[in-house]
């Protein structure tokens, strides 16, 4: 089958079966290797993509689930040499070690941002919980939020 | 078939004849070439050619071209972050043409697409509005006042001077006076692998290249400049290199610069390469030279004076133009003494493809000249060309013409004496003479001879690093700044690695080069590999040695200075000599051992914290260069070489067959005997395409050709049997003794084609090719503009 | 210092918060196939026949090899080599290779992986470690199955125990304890035309992983090389595992001439993996009425699994930390790691020391109670300080900042100390030490190369044998190189470890890297230091011993004279061909063991560390809530305190994991049951208490900069501080990990019901 | 799972006409059924119906005075509907503490109940609501009630040639609760689930339903607990009864998640702290 879907904001059309997962399609066939596999089964997280701004796992997608959508991955989260305020954040923090779940929490923190632009940390935890990290503890991650939170509103603010 | 050597005894690897240590991969087919890297989600890049050669841009339009699908970038000046510009003489070579385009080959813009195709077709929707400057072709006439300039500063790219004696003085000293005009064109290198690159964003906004380089560095040097990066980000990998011969450089830091630029916008691998004719059109060529001599001799045919005046065509760009045409003046008057010299040689600016490094690298032209030149003054004097040669050449003690006393053994005179023995020079000669009166085709034959300055010289202080790391199990690898182009240096370092280290070679590995794993070591040129190198690794080889003699010692318990290294074993030297180091029976150590194995040794000293690492770095011995008079010891040391050429030439069609030829070079010391005859096989057919067929002609900028239908190489029925009779004279600064042999075997073949050729016409033709025409009329045929060549 | 102790960015950050594929699951070779693993189903059985015909008419399948195809030795070499690459006669625990399988796509080489067919004759296992020892039938290793007993001798423990007024005698249990790095293991081989073959991956010591191929294949080091790909966590778990791997791929890769790619299901990874050693320990230590510790015996089973792997050096940690940092007298430890037909355990964040410390600190907090002092008091009256000597008979002489550690932690906390609280919140204390670097069993290791080059811009790059694993040793040693050369952060880059490029730098463990190849770098840049040095003296007229770097400028050690930026002398060294690059080398200070008592100076230093649990027990239901997390760790100097943040947080969840949660279960049959991240139940962001990290720097005078490693050490001191903290709690002692609800909720019932509405 | 075909109907006719194919599976939000393949290899995978594209499943709506709801709604979409949130509180707080957010996104209403896992969060609540579920089929369709649906774990009614096409359930009393235990605060399987709908008149228990979730083989209704506080106040006595009453009819067994003493404990605990929550909400 034809599928036609929108990845990181680029109207994109390949040929499949509609059986594929999503994360093969977007690491094999689109090169977008951001996007990582930790256990394929839903539980790690680290597949992460917002699909139509939601943070789905992508190991549990099949492509055919995603004619008509917009997905974003990693690599659409900013352009070029610019960074999302999420991801200048982790970077800032210390929010990175081994950086294999970094893709993944980077968008879920993106997504929880768009959608609650202070959360509290009950409800970072909430949003975050499914993605595992296992260097860091979380609490750098923690702080990286805070941070992205409090530079996109002052952002927002100037720009009002 | 060449001589036989007779294996020295004073070393295990020197000197012996083994594969290359990547023939297996050549001939596999695995070798990987620079289009052979490829990486997932990569693109593909492509240029828009400029439409002139020389014209101001008006405009650039690639709205077109970003629209279309699949493209994923189109760069133009202003997308540069750095400097516009490279170069190592003159920093001016552009990158993508901003205000004004000054040859075929410039580029306006840059494209990546998903596909080839794609790119293409964006590459052909972008269009540029020009303004059409008037075409600067011939290199004398740039230099005229009323000229129209190329660059700001006025077309003189350089003017490179030797002041030896008076001239005036000498020549009224002369008896015999010659007054000649030669000249030769511009070819092409033509390597079978057209450039290509992989361009790779890297870590921490750093790049990644990997293509056909040879000069790791100073493209480098051009990826930093143009990206604004610093060099410790920006790295340079070496694949497979399908042949260079100097052409790798230049043509190739505008490539890497390209793809980079279009990989760092895209944040993916880009990928490009170019075609045949894009190679053809766009890459550097060896400078044409118009060249004229006057020489003075006295009767007995001694050089009294010599006055030379070159002028080269620069092309668009100087690129290597400073120093191609230093490596003129100093070698101008062939090698030969003469008192009293002047030589001017100048390069210009023209709308031509630019011309840079080559094989040679400005010797093949004066080879021809001075060489030609000795055979119309031996006619002159009623002198055979062996005499005339041999009253003047270079000995030991002799000052050469920029002043250098040669402190050496100066074997110019035994190499003619080699090749003239072998090849039966004046017998021949005598015999052709009553065989032409009667017979067709007409026979000849024609010798040259020169001498050459090894590695860079006054050029630029020199120096180069290898790093050698044993290996605990007592294999070896070895990395060196300085790269195998195909000329054998993997297998060269590697011999002499296994040397030192009493290794065997199929135990060393000899690593690519790669900018960020080795210090600069300056350009893979003027055949310094072998000798640069050579010592670097001898000393880093000498300093792991050093550190682990003395474990050793302990364990074998005899003195560090008794130990052997040889044949993956370490054992006394003592036993060696009388049962060799494989005897049950050799002496008998502290610890009962008698020998031991390296890799044993080695994990020894690992095990007592001995580095068994280390950095072996070179800086080649002082030269010294007067700017004002041209003098001074222009290089650290000499090789010498001469060759014979025997040829069989229809005069009715004009069609030249080289029928014998014999090569003789003072290498100083034959390091692998197989590399060194495949060097001289390849600088002999080289020498060959350049005396008789190839010929990269333009016409008011515009190339007549593009592919190698009408650039004709030889091919393996133009290749004459060859023989050759190495010398060794062993240099005191060299590896083992060893000088180098990769260009020299390249620049004196085709003077002595063309003397052999001359021989049996009994007419001179002072211009190279000696094509058909020019053998058969005497003239060349200009050639008309090649259809669509000049397209975008 | 300019960069030193700075909080800078993770140099790679950028590029993974970018998500730029660098991982080695990322990278992609044309005409690449992919390798399945054919595994044991049983614990132990003899093979009788291997069919592969079926899986190779699928297809897609390209290739089938066994053991039979080894053209060396079919050995990983480890310690004691006696595991196989491949299982030949027998097979020895579930998940052990048989076979590996090539096929152009993963799937199809996962799915003709399962049509190998092994026959088996299946043999009784040994799956319980306490029976495993002088078993009567079941001969796995030697003649006891014990692959390795320690001891340590000092002074009289009978005599010592019976003069002790109080005594604390109890047996601890620990289970395994999966990495669950969240990449899983990964590795390509790609043969070279040259006669070469590279293997890329996610692995912590290259040269263990050369050491591998060359043996199976039969090469000289020479001809294999080998190169960390981007590794997405390890924690020991990429240590040995890795050069399973690369054996994996390279053999097909050799064979078939192709690269070959291989990358582990998550089940596949926690089945056939190596896990942190389940543990026994039986501990009897005595104290006066004074709180004197006066002796301590302790007997130390650690399960071993099939083969040795790195087990005798986790053993020799686990024995050296056996009695806690603390003086004491009398010691007698047995420890012993023992065979068994299950998957080989091996290296873990801790290295065989946080079982054993769970029970020493447990012990203390016991004694404490028994004596009636207060934890932290009872603590400070033993604890090691400058000048003590260690249960080894180590003398400390420097760096030794534990004391300090437990006051910061005190005084952060405000742990309220006295009072009887009713509310289901407890405290808990622990205080650990970590021997740094490999230590005396390691020895022959303990030796990093660097290679350093500066560049004619200035800017410099660098390579070291030791590898990036996520806990910023590249961020770490760029700033001790920028520091070193006075030039900018922005301005250093590493160059991943190459085997081919960097010389044998031992392995990345034991928190070594900043020191090790910290101190291989400063030595590299001392000799270009000394190049740059010559060159501005020659310039500016002062003789080199009076002129430093300061600043990035060359500058007169006095006040006044003519000073040189440091790009400039750089700048003029290299048109004068001066060699501005130079290889580093750094032997460790010598350690020292004897395997009879047990006596020598075990580490080179140590590091310190107390911990302070506060946590919430639930009594009805059992569930414990860590409300948060105090501590300080003396790491001689930080030389990036975020990073060594990150270190203790990132150590403190996967202690509070091995702590309330972790736990694998291995059915009757010697299999693993609960293989995957739904099962196997690693901490999530809404298990991360507040955790206060807290550094205290006694600087170790033979480290950079004073710096030594700790990376471990966080995790070692977490399961007894939340143990310590559920019994002050609720007033329950777990001595089983993982402390589960089940536990507390049992130990709750049996010493009192009360009905649900009157609590 | 390259290999594998898919249908991806655009109605429901067109889903019903496939669903009862051989070897045909329908996919919903995909989270359990493609971890369940995971293993399976592409060749032996079936074909997926993927009814996504199926407008008409995805609807929350009023019927009469309870809702109906379709089969692809999602946890996520249940967690954030106010119409819920009042109406079906014990739904809400089950479908907001399952999985993760990426799980909760995906995950839906009717994948929960076809999948007939005993843990599965949603069903204690959908038990205590009454749920009945319309079941189509080509031709035709069939109301279950939604204990009648489950047989084992992982068993259920559900033919070959039915899809689960409507949950329809009534409005929650004024009282309900969903309180569960589990080994990790997130991303966990339950341990034990209570769910309860209660309405008190005058202090008095005048209707409850209690649904106990990972304690037997299916979820189970504690009906004689229900018995016993029917009519009864909620007081101290009543809740211990009641609470020593459902632990009796729990019937755990031991796995690696918990124990089966634990779990049967567990039951009273949980449903002794709603119950508590609801007496003293009053």
């Amino acid at each position: 089958m034809k599928l036609k879907f929108t990845v990181n904001r680029r109207a994109t059309t390949l040929e499949v079966t509609g059986a594929e997962r999503v994360i093969d399609l977007l690491r094999e066939r689109l090169g977008l290797v951001g996007t990582k596999e930790g256990c394929g089964k839903g539980e790690c997280g680290a597949c992460t993509v917002l699909l139509d701004g939601s943070p789905v796992c992508s190991c549990l997608l099949l492509s055919s689930q995603v004619a008509g959508r917009e997905i974003t991955t990693i690599e659409g989260l900013s352009e070029g040499e610019s960074l999302h305020p999420v991801q200048a954040a982790f970077a800032e923090t210390g929010a990175v070690q081994c950086g294999f779940c970094t893709p993944g929490l980077v968008l879920s923190s993106a997504a929880l941002l768009a959608d609650i632009p202070a959360p509290s940390r009950e409800q970072m935890k909430r949003a975050l919980a499914g993605n595992l990290c296992r260097c860091t503890g979380y609490q750098k991650i923690f702080e990286a939020v805070e941070l992205a939170s409090r530079n996109m509103r002052r952002e927002k603010r100037r720009r009002r | 078939m060449p001589a036989p050597r007779k294996k020295r005894t004073a070393f295990a690897a020197i000197g012996t004849s083994v594969p290359n240590v990547d023939a297996v991969d050549k001939v596999t087919g695995r070798a990987k070439y620079g289009a052979d890297h490829d990486r997932k989600g990569q693109l593909y890049g492509r240029v828009k050619y400029s439409e002139h050669p020389h014209a101001l841009i008006l405009s650039i339009d690639v709205s077109r071209a970003v629209n279309l699908s699949g493209v994923r970038a189109v760069l133009t000046h202003a997308d540069i972050p750095g400097e516009n510009s490279f170069g190592t003489a003159v920093p001016h070579q552009v990158v993508l043409c901003s205000e004004k385009v000054r040859y075929l080959g410039d580029v306006v813009a840059i494209v990546a697409a998903d596909s080839e195709e794609i790119a293409a077709k964006a590459v052909e929707s972008i269009t540029v509005k020009y303004k059409i400057l008037p075409v600067v072709s011939d290199p004398v006439e740039a230099l005229s006042p009323r000229s129209p300039a190329v660059h700001a500063g006025g077309n003189l790219c350089v003017h490179q001077k030797v002041r030896k004696g008076d001239v005036g003085t000498g020549f009224s000293q002369s008896e015999v006076v010659l007054e000649r005009e030669y000249a030769t064109q511009k070819v092409e290198h033509a390597y079978m692998e057209p450039e290509a690159v992989l361009a790779e964003p890297g870590e921490n906004g750093g790049i990644t290249v990997t293509g056909s380089v040879q000069n790791l560095y100073s493209i480098r040097r051009g990826l930093a400049r143009v990206l604004a990066l610093p060099l410790g980000r920006v790295r340079v990998r070496q694949a497979t290199l399908g042949g260079s011969f100097g052409g790798k450089d230049e043509a190739m830091t505008a490539l890497c610069c390209r793809a980079a630029l279009l990989a760092l916008k895209t944040g993916r691998p880009v990928k490009m390469v170019n075609t045949r004719e894009n190679s053809m059109r766009e890459s550097y060529k060896r400078h044409p030279y118009r060249m004229k001599y006057k020489v003075g001799a006295d009767r007995r045919g001694f050089l009294k004076a010599m006055e030379i005046t070159i002028h080269a065509d620069a092309g668009a760009y100087a690129a290597m133009s400073p120093f191609v045409t230093w490596r003129s003046t100093v070698q101008a008057t062939g090698p030969y003494v003469v008192p009293n010299v002047r030589t001017d040689v100048y390069a210009a600016y023209t709308n031509n493809c630019y011309t840079s490094a080559m094989r040679g690298f400005g010797s093949p032209q004066v080879c021809f000249g001075s060489e030609s030149l000795m055979d119309e003054l031996a006619e002159k004097l009623g002198m055979d060309p062996l005499e005339v040669r041999l009253k003047n050449t270079l000995r030991g003690r002799s000052t050469t013409a920029t002043g250098q006393k040669l402190n050496h053994t100066v074997s110019v005179g035994e190499a003619l004496l080699n090749v003239t023995k072998k090849g039966r020079f004046l017998k021949t000669r005598a015999s052709n003479r009553k065989h032409n009166e009667r017979s067709h085709p007409k026979k000849g034959v024609g010798i040259s001879c020169s001498y050459r300055g090894v590695s860079l010289g006054a050029e630029g202080v020199d120096a180069a690093g290898v790093t050698v790391s044993l290996q605990t199990d007592g294999s070896v690898v070895a990395s060196s700044g300085l790269v195998d182009m195909g000329q054998g240096a993997a297998t060269t370092i590697s011999l002499m690695v296994a040397e030192e280290l009493g290794v065997t070679v199929d135990r060393i590995r000899f690593l690519g080069a790669d900018t960020s794993r080795l210090p600069d070591s300056g350009p893979t040129v003027a055949s310094r590999t072998s000798f640069m190198a050579g010592q670097a690794a001898r000393r880093a080889c000498k300093e792991i040695v050093e550190r682990i003699r003395p474990v050793a010692s302990e364990v074998l318990g005899c003195p560090v200075d008794s130990l052997l290294f040889r044949n993956n074993w370490v054992s006394h030297s003592t036993e060696r000599t009388r049962r060799g180091p494989g005897s049950r029976k050799a002496g008998r150590g502290r610890a009962g051992r008698k020998r031991l194995r390296l890799g044993e040794l080695a994990s020894l000293c690992f095990a007592r914290g001995v580095s068994l690492f280390a950095h072996g770095w070179y800086r080649a011995p002082a030269t010294s260069w007067d700017e004002r008079t041209g003098q001074g010891d222009a290089y650290f040391t000499f090789v010498y070489g001469a060759n014979l050429a025997e040829v069989e030439v229809d005069t009715e069609t004009g069609t030249v067959r080289v029928t014998r030829f014999v090569s003789s070079h003072d290498v100083g010391r034959v390091l692998n005997l197989n590399g060194a005859r495949g060097q001289v096989y390849g600088g002999v057919a080289m020498g060959l395409g350049y005396a008789l067929f190839e010929e990269y002609a333009e016409q008011d900028g515009r190339p007549s050709l593009e592919n190698f239908d009408e650039y004709l190489l030889p091919t393996v029925s133009d290749v004459p049997e060859t023989e050759i009779v190495f010398i060794e004279n062993p240099d005191r600064l060299g590896p083992y003794g060893a000088k180098s042999l990769g260009e020299p075997a390249c620049e004196i073949a085709a003077p002595a084609i063309a003397n052999a050729v001359c021989d049996a016409l009994g007419m001179r033709v002072r211009e190279l090719p000696l094509t058909l025409e020019r053998v058969r009329l005497g003239r060349g045929l200009s050639r008309k503009e090649k259809r669509g060549s000049a397209g975008p | 210092m300019a960069v030193v102790g700075r909080r800078v960015r993770r140099v790679e950050s950028l590029d993974r918060v970018k998500g730029v594929g660098s991982f080695t699951d990322d990278l992609t070779y044309a005409g690449m196939l992919h390798a399945a693993v054919v595994r044991s189903p049983v614990a132990r059985a003899r093979i009788k026949h291997i069919e592969t015909g079926r899986a190779l008419r699928r297809a897609g399948a390209e290739a089938v090899f066994t053991f039979q195809d080894i053209p060396g030795r079919n050995v990983v070499p480890i310690i004691l080599e006696d595991q196989p690459f491949l299982a030949e006669e027998y097979v020895n625990y579930v998940g052990e290779p048989i076979a590996v399988v090539l096929a152009s796509e993963r799937e199809t080489a996962r799915a003709a992986a399962k049509e190998v067919s092994v026959r088996l004759e299946e043999l009784p296992p040994i799956l319980d470690l306490l029976k495993a020892r002088r078993h009567p039938r079941v001969h796995l290793f030697g003649e006891d199955n014990v692959f390795k007993h320690l001891r340590i001798r000092r002074g009289d423990t009978a005599a010592a125990f019976s003069s002790c007024d109080v005594i604390v005698e109890n047996e601890y249990r620990t289970p395994y304890q999966e990495h669950a790095y969240i990449e899983p293991e990964a590795m390509i081989a790609i043969p070279h035309p040259d006669g070469t073959i590279e293997i890329r991956g996610s692995m912590q010591c290259p040269f263990y992983v050369r050491k591998a191929v060359t043996s199976v294949l039969g090469l000289p080091e020479s001809r294999v090389w080998v190169v960390q790909a981007a590794t997405g966590g390890a924690f020991g778990g990429k240590e040995d595992v890795p050069s399973l791997l690369a054996c994996q791929v390279a053999l097909p890769a050799w064979k078939l001439k192709k690269p070959v790619k291989l990358v582990y299901d998550r089940t596949e990874d926690m089945v056939s993996t190596s896990k942190r050693h389940p543990s026994w320990v039986r501990y009897k230590s005595g104290a006066t009425r004074d709180g004197v510790l006066k002796a301590v015996e302790v007997e130390y089973v650690i399960d071993g699994g099939a083969y040795s792997t790195l087990s005798p050096a986790v053993l020799y940690r686990g024995t050296v930390h056996a009695a806690g940092p603390y003086r004491c007298d009398n010691v007698k430890v047995d420890s012993y790691v023992v065979a068994t037909n299950r998957v080989p355990t091996g290296a873990f964040r801790g290295f065989g020391s946080p079982q054993i410390l769970f029970a020493a600190e447990s012990q203390m907090d016991q004694l404490a109670e028994r004596l009636g002092l207060h934890p932290a008091e009872l603590r400070r009256r033993n604890l090691l300080r400058a000048g003590d000597t260690t249960i080894t008979g180590q003398k400390l002489t420097v760096s030794v900042g534990l004391e300090e550690t437990l006051d910061r932690v005190l005084e952060a906390s405000g742990w309220p100390t006295g009072q009887k609280r009713d509310d289901g919140v407890g405290y808990g204390l622990s205080t650990v030490f970590y021997g740094v670097g490999l230590g005396a069993a390691g020895k022959h290791l303990a030796r990093t190369g660097a290679r350093v080059i500066v560049h004619a811009d200035g800017s410099v790059t660098f390579s070291v044998g030791t590898t990036e694993l996520g806990q910023g040793m590249t961020t770490v040693l760029s700033q001790i190189v920028s520091e070193e050369l006075g030039t900018p952060l922005e301005c250093v880059q590493m160059i991943a470890p190459d085997t081919s490029r960097v010389p044998d730098s031992g392995p990345t463990v034991a928190s070594r890297s900043t020191t090790m190849s910290g101190n291989a770098l400063k030595d590299a840049c001392g000799k270009i230091r000394d190049v740059l040095l010559a060159e501005a003296s020659r310039a500016l007229r002062i003789p080199v011993s009076d002129l430093r770097i300061v600043e990035g400028a060359i500058v007169p050690a006095k006040e006044e004279g003519p000073s040189m930026p440091i790009d400039e002398a750089i700048k003029s060294c290299t048109t004068a061909r001066l060699p501005l690059s130079a290889e580093g080398w750094h032997v460790s200070t010598s350690t020292s063991w004897d395997d009879r008592t047990g006596q020598g100076d075990a580490y080179v230093t140590y590091a310190w560390a107390t911990n302070l649990a506060k946590v919430r027990v639930d009594r009805e239901t059992g569930e414990v809530t860590v409300l948060k997390m105090w501590a300080a760790h003396d790491v001689g100097k930080a030389v990036n305190p975020t990073l060594a943040e990150g270190q203790i947080e990132g150590g403190i969840l996967q202690g509070l994991g091995f702590a309330l949660t972790e736990n694998m279960f291995t059915d009757e049959r010697g299999v693993i049951v609960n293989p995957d991240f739904s099962t196997y139940i690693i901490p999530t962001a809404a298990d991360s208490p507040e955790i206060v990290s807290l550094l205290v720097e006694h600087p170790y005078p033979d480290g950079p900069h004073g710096a030594k490693g700790f990376g471990e050490q966080p995790l070692m001191g977490v399961a007894p501080a939340v143990a310590n903290a559920v019994r002050d709690a609720v007033g329950v002692r777990i001595t089983e990990l993982p402390i589960t609800p089940e536990k507390i909720w049992n130990a709750l019932r049996s010493s009192r019901r009360v009905p649900v509405t009157q609590r | 799972m390259r290999e594998a075909s898919v249908i991806a109907p655009r109605s429901l006719r067109e889903a019903l006409r496939a669903v009862g194919r051989k070897g045909v599976v329908a996919v919903a939000g995909g989270t359990d059924l493609l971890v369940r393949l995971h293993d399976v290899a592409a060749g032996e995978r079936p074909s997926f119906l993927v009814l996504d594209g199926v407008r008409t499943l995805h609807s929350i709506a009023p019927r009469g005075k309870g809702l109906a709801l379709g089969p692809l709604v999602t946890f996520s979409e249940i967690e954030r509907s106010s119409l819920l949130r009042t109406l079906a509180p014990q739904l809400v707080e089950a479908a907001s503490v399952a999985g993760s957010v990426q799980i909760r996104n995906r995950a839906t209403l009717g994948g929960n109940i076809a999948n007939g896992s005993p843990a599965g969060d949603l069903l204690p609540p959908l038990y205590v609501l009454s749920a009945r579920l319309e079941l189509s089929y080509s031709g035709g369709r069939r109301q279950v009630m939604i204990e009648d649906f489950f047989k084992g774990p992982g068993e259920t009614v559900l033919r070959r040639n039915e899809l689960i096409t409507r949950v329809v359930f009534e409005r929650s009393q004024n009282r309900g609760f969903f309180l569960r235990l589990a080994v990790r605060r997130a991303l966990a399987i339950s341990k034990v689930s209570v769910a309860a709908n209660v309405s008190l008149r005058n202090g008095r228990v005048q209707s409850v339903r209690i649904a106990l979730g990972a304690v037997a083989p299916t979820v189970l209704r504690a009906s004689r607990t229900e018995e016993y506080l029917l009519g009864r106040e909620l007081d101290r006595d009543s809740i211990e009864t009641a609470c020593g009453l459902a632990s009796g009819e729990a019937a755990p067994i031991d796995d690696i998640r918990s124990e089966a003493d634990y779990r049967r404990e567990m039951v009273g605990v949980l449903l002794g702290r709603g119950l508590l929550r609801i007496a003293s909400a009053r």
